[in-house]
C-alpha cells in the first residue's frame, strides 16, 4: 500500500461515515453539516484521482453555494436546536431504494472495468474544457439552456405584484419629488423672522 | 439643494477623513499631560477648617447628605477677670462622602464662613466606595489646590467685598491726594501729577496671562511639595511678579 | 509551472517548512494589517488611536491576545456545544488554505496549483459555513439574523467575486496564481505600453474589490454583523479565545483577499508596469533571494494600500441596508461582471 | 387566515413589562408562518440608554413595536418635592443630561414667575447665550450618534471633538461639563469669567467650519441618503396627534418653537431661525439638527453683539418661597418643548412639580413610526427620533 492508498482510503471511510450520518442524523441542520464533510470528503477524492479541477468545482459549487442555501432554507424556518421527530415513515422505502441504486452502480463499474488498475494521471484543466466545450458542445448548451429557463421560471414565481415592491435604491427625482410644505404663520412676535420653508444646506 | 454629481458624496466623505488623518490627533494623553482645568472647576471640595464654626449649615442643605459633622463644645475661660466663660464649637469630624455627593457646590454657596472651597484636582478615584469618604485632613490639604477666582468678564458687576475694598481706597487715595495738594502748596501740579496714577492704579486691573514661574516651581518641587501645590503656587508667584513688573513699568513710564 | 524557493529534495522537510512559513504568516499578517486599522482609523477620527501597549501601541493586539485567552470561555446553556465550539475553526482554517497557493514574491509560494484561482475562490467560500455554524448554535434571535443576513450576502456577493476573477483568468489565459503574475508583467497595452490587468480591468477590479467587501462583512457592507442593530449577528455570543478566531478570521480574510486582488490585478511583485525585480548578489544573500524579498516587499505593500482603502472605507461610510445590498448586487454588479467578462473574451478573440 | 395567539411561556419575567404579548400567526396548515418576538433592550447598543423596544418580526419587517419604558425611573418629581428650590435645580439638570442648562432654566424660569421676580438684564442674555450652547452640545451628541447607528464610526468622534471644547468653555464659567446647575432663582451664580464672550465668538466660528465637516461626512453621502429618505416618515397631524416637538416636529414641517412663539429671557430681542423640513423622514430630522446648530450659533452671534452690563442677581431672602399659588412655564429644550407646571402651597418647596419631557412625547409616537419598516430602518428611526432615556422616564 503506498501513502496514496492509505490517505484514500481514510477519505473513504470519513465521507462513508458522515454520509451515512446525513441520513440517520435527527437534527436536521447537523446533517446538513455532515453532508458538508461527505461533499468535502468526495472532493478530496477527485483530488486523489487527479481531477483537480473537478475536486474545486465540488467545493465551490456543493460546499460554497448548495450547502449554504440549504443552511439558509432552514435558517428562515424554526431551525429549532436539539432533535426532531422524524416526520415520514418512509425510511423504510428510501433504504431499500438507495442500497438498490449502490448496488446496480457497483454491478456496473465492476462491469465497466473488472480489476485492470488504471494508471493514475493528472487531468489537465485544458482537456476538461476541450471536451465540454468541443466535444460536447450541444449537450452542454442545452443543459445550461434548461438552467437559464429554470431560472427565469423562478424569478417570475417570485416576482412580486406590481407596486408591492420596494423602494427603489438611489432614486434620483427624489429631490424634485419632495412636497413644499404649506407655509406657516409663526412671525407674530415683533423681532422674529419668518422661518424659512427650506433647510438651508 | 445643488444639483451634485451622484456619488461625489461619498469621495466627498473619503477627503475628509483622509485630510482629518493627516492633521494631528486631538487627543489628550491624559496621565502623562495634565488637563488645565478653570479655576471654577468642580473637582473635589476642600474645607478650610480654620475659618469652619461648625453652624451645620452645609450638611443641612445638602441635597444628599453625604456631609458628615460632629464636634463638641468647649469652655473657654473669660479673658477679662469676672466675665462669663465663653462656649465654642470646636470641630471633631467633617467628612464628606464623595459617592453619595452630586457636586452641585450647595454646600459651598451656603457657607457663611467661607470654609468651603471648589478645587479643580480631580486625581481621587479608589479602588474601594468606602475610601471615597474623606476626614478633615484630607479635604483641609485640597486647600493648596484652590486657585485664585477668575477675573470676571467685562461689564460684570463687581462681588461686593471688592466694590466697597475699591471704593474705600479710592475714598483713601482721594483723601491722601487731597491732602498732598493741601500740604504742597509750593507746587501744585507736580502733586497732581503724582496723586493721579495712585488713584487710578487700584481701580486699573492688570491683566496677566497666566504661567508657571519655573523658578519657584522647582524648588517647590525640590521641597517635597505636590506638584499641583507647586504649579499653584508657582502661576501664583508669577503673576504676583508679573504685576509687579508691568506697574513698575507704567510709573517708569510716567 | 515556475519552481518553488522551497522545492527542496526531501519532501517532508519541505512540507514542515512551508507549513511553519503558512501558520507563520497566517499569524502576523492580520496583526499588521489589524495594528494599520487601529492607527489609521484613530487618526481619521482625530484620535491617537492606542499608544501605551509598547512604542505607539505596537503590542495592543499580542496584548488583546493574551487578554482574550485569559477570558472566560462561555458557551450558552441551550448553544449547540459541539458545533458552537467548531465554528471559529471552520470560519478560520479556509483562509490559512488559501495562503498555501498566493505567490507573495518570485519563488515565494507553497504550491503553485495549475487551478490556483480557482481553489482560492473554491476555499475561501467554504468560510461562510463557519459563520453559519456559528450563527445558528448560538440560539440567539441576534445570532441568527446575522446568520441569515450573512448567508444571502455571501451567495448574492461570491458571483461578482468569481465573475471578475474570471474575466481576469480569461485574459491571462492561465488559471496559475504564479502564470497571472507573469501574464501581467508580459501584457502590454497596444503592445506598447506595459501595464497591469488593473487599467485593461479596471471594471473587474472594482467588482472584484467591492465583492470582496461583501465577503468579509466589511463596512459599508457590515450589515451581517451590524453592532447597532444585531450587536456583531454570528460573534454575539462568542467570548474568549473563540471571539478572538472570528477576528483573527476577519483579518485574514482581508489579508487573503487583498492579496488575491494584488496578484490578479495589480501586477503581484512587480513594483512597477514593465519593471523587473533587482535580482544581484547582496552580501552573502544569492540574487535569487534578494529578489524574492523585494517582491515580498513589494506584495506586502500593494496588500496593505488595498487593505488601507478597506480601513478608510470603514472610517467614512454608513452601512447600506440588506435589501440595498441585494439589489446592489443582483441588479448591478452581476450583470456589469457578465458584461465585463462578454468585452473581455471579445477582445482576446479579436486579438 | 389570521389568527393572534397569547404567547405562552415567554422568556420575559412573569408579571414585567411585556408579558404576555401578542405574537401573530399568519397562513394556513404547512405554510403557517410565525412572527419572531425580538427584545431590543433595555441592554442595546441602538437604544443609547435602557429603553426596550419589543417588537415582532415578520423576516426582517417590523410587524408591531412596543416601547417599554420605565427602566430608568427616578423620581424626579417627587423627589422635588421635597427639595428647595436651590436643589432643585441641582436635581433637574440630572434627568435630561445633554441639555442640562435648559432644563435648570425653565424650573427658574418658573418660579421667578411665580414669585414675579424680575431678573437683571445681563442675566437673562447669559441665560441665552449658554442655552444656546448647551442646544449646540445636545444636537452635536445627536448628529454623531445617529451616524453611529447608521454604522458611520467617524462622526461621533468628531462630534465629540468639538463637545469637548464647547464643554471646556462651559466648565471655565459654570464649573461643570455636563450638569452645569448655573440658574439660580432671580439670576445666574455668577458672572461670566474673564475672556468667556472671546472665546465664545472665535468656537462659533469653529463650529461651524466643523458642521460643514458634517454635511460633507453625512448629509451629502449617498449611502447616508440610501438609508434615510423616505424612512420613518411622520406626517404633521401625526406628529401633532402625539405631542412630538422639537426638531423631530419641525422635520414635518411645522415650526411651532417656544422661542418664537412665547419667547421667554431675551428671545423676543434677537433674531431665531427656526429651520423646518418637507417631509418628516429621518433624512430631514438630520438636516434639521445640522441647520438647528447653524441657527443656534447665529443667536449666539447676536447675544455677543448685545450683553449688557450689570449685575446677575437679585437679593433674595435666604430661604426662596415661592408664593401659593400655579404656573405653567414652557421653554424651547433642545429635543423640544419642556413644560415645568409648578403648584405651590407657599412652603420653600414645591407641592408638586410636574414636568412635561420631549422625549417622552418623542417616544411615543415610535409605536407609529416602527410599523411595517425593516429592522434596519429600526435604528434610522431610533436615531432620528430625538430622544433621552432619563428624559422619558425622569
Amino acid at each position: 500500500m503506498t501513502v496514496i492508498d492509505v490517505v484514500m482510503l481514510a477519505v473513504a471511510v470519513l465521507g462513508g461515515a458522515s454520509a451515512i450520518l446525513v441520513v440517520v442524523s435527527r437534527n436536521v441542520v447537523h446533517a446538513a453539516l455532515y453532508l458538508v464533510v461527505a461533499l468535502i470528503s468526495v472532493a478530496g477524492t477527485f483530488l486523489l484521482l487527479g481531477a483537480e479541477f473537478l475536486a474545486w468545482t465540488q467545493v465551490l459549487v456543493y460546499v460554497g453555494a448548495v450547502i449554504v442555501l440549504i443552511l439558509f432554507g432552514l435558517m428562515l424556518t424554526r431551525a429549532p436546536l436539539g432533535p426532531m421527530p422524524q416526520d415520514n415513515d418512509h425510511t423504510r422505502l428510501a433504504a431499500a431504494l438507495s442500497v438498490a441504486l449502490f448496488g446496480f452502480l457497483a454491478v456496473l463499474i465492476m462491469q465497466a472495468f473488472g480489476d485492470t488498475a488504471l494508471p493514475l494521471s493528472v487531468t489537465p484543466t485544458a482537456a476538461i474544457g476541450e471536451i465540454l466545450y468541443v466535444h460536447w458542445a450541444f449537450p452542454f448548451m442545452v443543459l445550461g439552456f434548461f438552467l437559464t429557463v429554470a431560472l427565469v421560471g423562478a424569478i417570475v414565481l417570485a416576482r412580486r405584484e406590481e407596486g408591492e415592491g420596494p423602494e427603489p435604491l438611489f432614486d434620483a427625482e427624489m429631490d424634485s419629488e419632495r412636497p413644499t410644505p404649506a407655509p406657516t404663520d409663526v412671525s407674530t412676535t415683533p423681532g422674529v423672522t419668518s422661518p424659512s420653508q427650506e433647510i438651508r444646506t | 439643494m445643488p444639483a451634485t454629481l451622484p456619488q461625489i458624496g461619498l469621495l466627498k466623505g473619503l477627503a475628509l477623513t483622509l485630510k482629518t488623518m493627516l492633521k494631528p490627533a486631538t487627543t489628550a494623553q491624559y496621565p502623562h499631560v495634565k488637563p488645565a482645568l478653570p479655576p471654577r472647576s468642580r473637582g473635589v471640595i476642600a474645607l478650610m477648617e480654620e475659618n469652619c464654626t461648625v453652624c451645620m449649615l452645609c450638611a443641612r442643605e445638602c441635597p444628599d447628605w453625604c456631609i458628615y459633622i460632629d464636634s463638641h463644645k468647649e469652655v473657654v475661660p473669660p479673658k477679662d477677670e469676672g466675665a462669663r466663660a465663653r462656649t465654642r464649637n470646636v470641630l471633631d469630624r467633617f467628612a464628606i462622602d464623595f459617592a453619595l455627593c452630586m457636586y452641585c457646590g450647595i454646600c459651598i454657596e451656603v457657607c457663611p464662613f467661607d470654609a468651603l472651597f471648589w478645587s479643580p484636582e480631580f486625581e481621587y478615584s479608589t479602588y474601594s466606595i468606602r475610601e471615597l469618604t474623606h476626614e478633615k485632613e484630607q479635604l483641609r490639604a485640597w486647600m493648596d489646590t484652590v486657585p485664585a477666582p477668575p477675573e470676571l468678564e467685562v461689564g460684570a458687576e463687581l462681588p461686593k467685598e471688592i466694590a466697597d475694598g475699591l471704593a474705600a481706597a479710592r475714598k483713601a487715595a482721594e483723601q491722601a491726594s487731597a491732602a498732598v495738594t493741601a500740604a504742597a502748596d509750593a507746587a501744585p501740579a507736580a502733586a497732581k501729577e503724582g496723586a493721579g496714577p495712585t488713584a487710578t492704579a487700584v481701580e486699573e486691573d492688570i491683566h496677566v496671562e497666566v504661567q508657571i514661574d519655573q523658578a519657584v516651581f522647582d524648588q517647590l518641587i525640590a521641597e517635597g511639595k505636590t506638584e499641583r501645590v507647586a504649579r499653584a503656587k508657582a502661576k501664583a508667584a508669577y503673576v504676583r511678579a508679573e504685576k509687579a513688573r508691568i506697574r513698575a513699568e507704567r510709573e517708569s513710564g510716567q | 509551472m515556475t519552481e518553488s524557493l522551497l522545492a527542496l529534495d526531501n519532501v517532508w522537510l519541505a512540507l514542515l517548512l512551508k507549513v511553519a512559513a503558512i501558520v507563520g504568516f497566517f499569524l502576523v499578517a492580520p496583526l499588521v494589517i489589524g495594528y494599520i486599522e487601529h492607527k489609521g482609523l484613530a487618526h481619521m477620527q482625530a484620535r491617537l488611536g492606542p499608544m501605551e501597549a509598547a512604542f505607539h501601541g505596537i503590542g495592543q493586539l499580542p496584548a488583546d491576545g493574551i487578554k482574550f485567552i485569559q477570558k472566560e470561555d462561555i458557551i450558552p446553556a441551550n448553544a449547540d456545544k459541539w458545533v458552537f465550539s467548531l465554528a471559529p475553526g471552520v470560519a478560520l482554517v479556509p483562509a490559512m488554505v488559501i495562503l498555501a497557493v498566493i505567490p507573495l514574491g518570485p519563488g515565494l509560494w507553497a504550491e503553485d496549483l495549475d487551478t490556483g484561482v480557482f481553489f482560492a475562490l473554491a476555499v475561501s467560500s467554504v468560510s461562510v459555513i463557519g459563520i453559519l455554524m456559528a450563527a445558528w448554535s448560538s440560539a440567539s434571535k441576534y445570532s441568527l439574523m446575522g446568520g441569515i443576513r450573512a448567508a444571502a450576502q455571501l451567495i448574492a456577493y461570491e458571483l461578482p467575486l468569481v465573475l471578475g476573477a474570471a474575466a481576469v483568468v480569461l485574459q491571462a489565459g492561465t488559471m496559475s496564481l504564479v502564470g497571472i503574475v507573469e501574464a501581467q508583467n508580459d501584457f502590454r497595452i497596444l503592445g506598447v505600453v506595459p501595464m497591469w490587468f488593473v487599467l485593461p480591468q479596471a471594471l473587474g477590479f472594482l467588482l472584484f474589490f467591492v465583492a470582496s467587501l461583501a465577503e468579509l462583512s466589511r463596512p459599508p457592507f457590515d450589515m451581517p454583523i451590524a453592532d447597532s442593530e444585531l450587536i456583531f449577528g454570528h460573534m454575539t455570543e462568542y467570548t474568549g479565545l473563540r471571539y478572538a478566531f472570528f477576528m483573527l478570521a476577519e483579518y485574514a480574510g482581508i489579508v487573503v483577499l487583498s492579496a488575491l486582488a494584488v496578484v490578479l490585478f495589480l501586477g503581484g511583485w512587480y513594483p512597477l508596469p514593465g519593471v523587473g525585480l533587482p535580482s544581484f548578489d547582496v552580501l552573502f544573500l544569492p540574487g535569487e533571494v534578494v529578489a524574492a524579498l523585494a517582491g515580498f516587499a513589494v506584495t506586502m505593500g500593494k496588500i496593505v494600500a488595498l487593505a488601507f482603502v478597506m480601513i478608510w472605507f470603514r472610517a467614512t461610510f454608513p452601512r447600506l441596508r440588506e435589501d440595498q445590498l441585494q439589489r446592489i448586487s443582483w441588479l448591478a454588479f452581476i450583470p456589469l461582471a457578465i458584461l465585463n467578462i462578454v468585452v473581455v473574451a471579445v477582445f482576446k478573440v479579436v486579438a | 387566515m389570521t389568527d393572534t395567539l397569547l404567547r405562552p411561556g415567554s422568556g420575559m419575567l412573569p408579571g414585567g413589562p411585556g408579558e404576555g404579548m401578542l405574537v401573530e400567526v399568519r397562513g394556513e396548515g404547512e405554510l403557517r408562518t410565525q412572527d419572531m418576538n425580538l427584545n431590543i433592550g433595555p441592554q442595546h447598543p441602538a437604544t443609547h440608554g435602557v429603553l426596550r423596544v419589543v417588537i415582532d418580526l415578520d423576516g426582517e419587517k417590523i410587524v408591531r413595536a412596543t416601547p417599554v419604558i420605565g427602566y430608568m425611573h427616578r423620581g424626579f418629581e417627587k423627589l422635588a418635592e421635597a427639595r428647595d428650590y436651590r436643589q432643585i435645580i441641582a436635581l433637574v439638570n440630572r434627568h435630561d443630561w445633554l441639555s442640562a442648562f435648559c432644563n435648570e432654566l425653565g424650573v427658574a424660569l418658573a418660579v421667578e414667575r411665580m414669585m414675579e421676580l424680575e431678573v437683571p438684564d445681563r442675566a437673562e442674555w447669559i441665560r441665552v447665550l449658554m442655552a444656546e450652547w448647551n442646544r449646540v452640545l445636545n444636537h452635536l451628541m445627536f448628529v454623531g450618534s445617529f451616524g453611529l447607528e447608521l454604522g458611520a464610526i467617524t462622526p461621533v468622534f468628531f462630534a465629540f471633538r468639538e463637545r469637548e471644547d464647547i464643554q471646556g468653555l462651559m466648565e471655565s464659567a459654570t464649573g461643570g461639563r455636563l450638569h452645569f446647575t448655573y440658574t439660580r432663582v432671580g439670576g445666574l451664580k455668577e458672572d461670566l469669567p474673564r475672556g468667556f464672550l472671546a472665546a465664545s465668538a472665535k468656537m462659533t466660528r469653529n463650529v461651524r467650519v466643523r458642521n460643514s465637516e458634517y454635511r460633507d461626512l453625512l448629509e451629502g453621502n449617498e449611502i447616508f441618503k440610501a438609508r434615510t429618505r423616505k424612512v420613518g416618515i411622520l406626517p404633521p397631524d401625526v406628529a401633532l396627534d402625539y405631542g412630538v416637538s422639537g426638531p423631530t416636529l419641525h422635520a414635518t414641517g411645522i415650526a411651532e418653537d417656544a422661542r418664537v412663539t412665547e419667547p421667554y429671557c431675551r428671545y423676543d430681542k434677537v433674531n431665531v431661525h427656526v429651520p423646518v423640513g418637507a417631509t418628516g423622514d429621518s433624512y430631514d430630522r438630520f438636516q434639521i439638527l445640522l441647520a438647528r446648530i447653524d441657527a443656534s450659533l447665529d443667536i449666539i452671534d447676536q447675544v455677543l453683539d448685545n450683553i449688557p452690563p450689570g449685575p446677575v442677581n437679585v437679593k433674595l431672602p435666604k430661604i426662596v418661597k415661592a408664593p401659593e399659588g400655579e404656573i405653567y412655564v414652557r421653554t424651547e429644550n433642545p429635543l423640544g418643548q419642556g413644560g415645568y407646571y409648578l403648584v405651590s402651597d407657599g412652603k420653600k418647596n414645591p407641592w408638586r412639580l410636574k414636568m412635561r419631557t420631549p422625549s417622552f412625547n418623542n417616544i411615543s409616537a415610535m409605536s407609529y413610526l416602527l410599523k411595517d419598516q425593516l429592522l434596519s430602518d429600526m435604528i434610522a428611526i431610533l436615531g432620528s427620533v430625538f430622544f433621552v432615556v432619563g428624559d422619558v422616564d425622569r
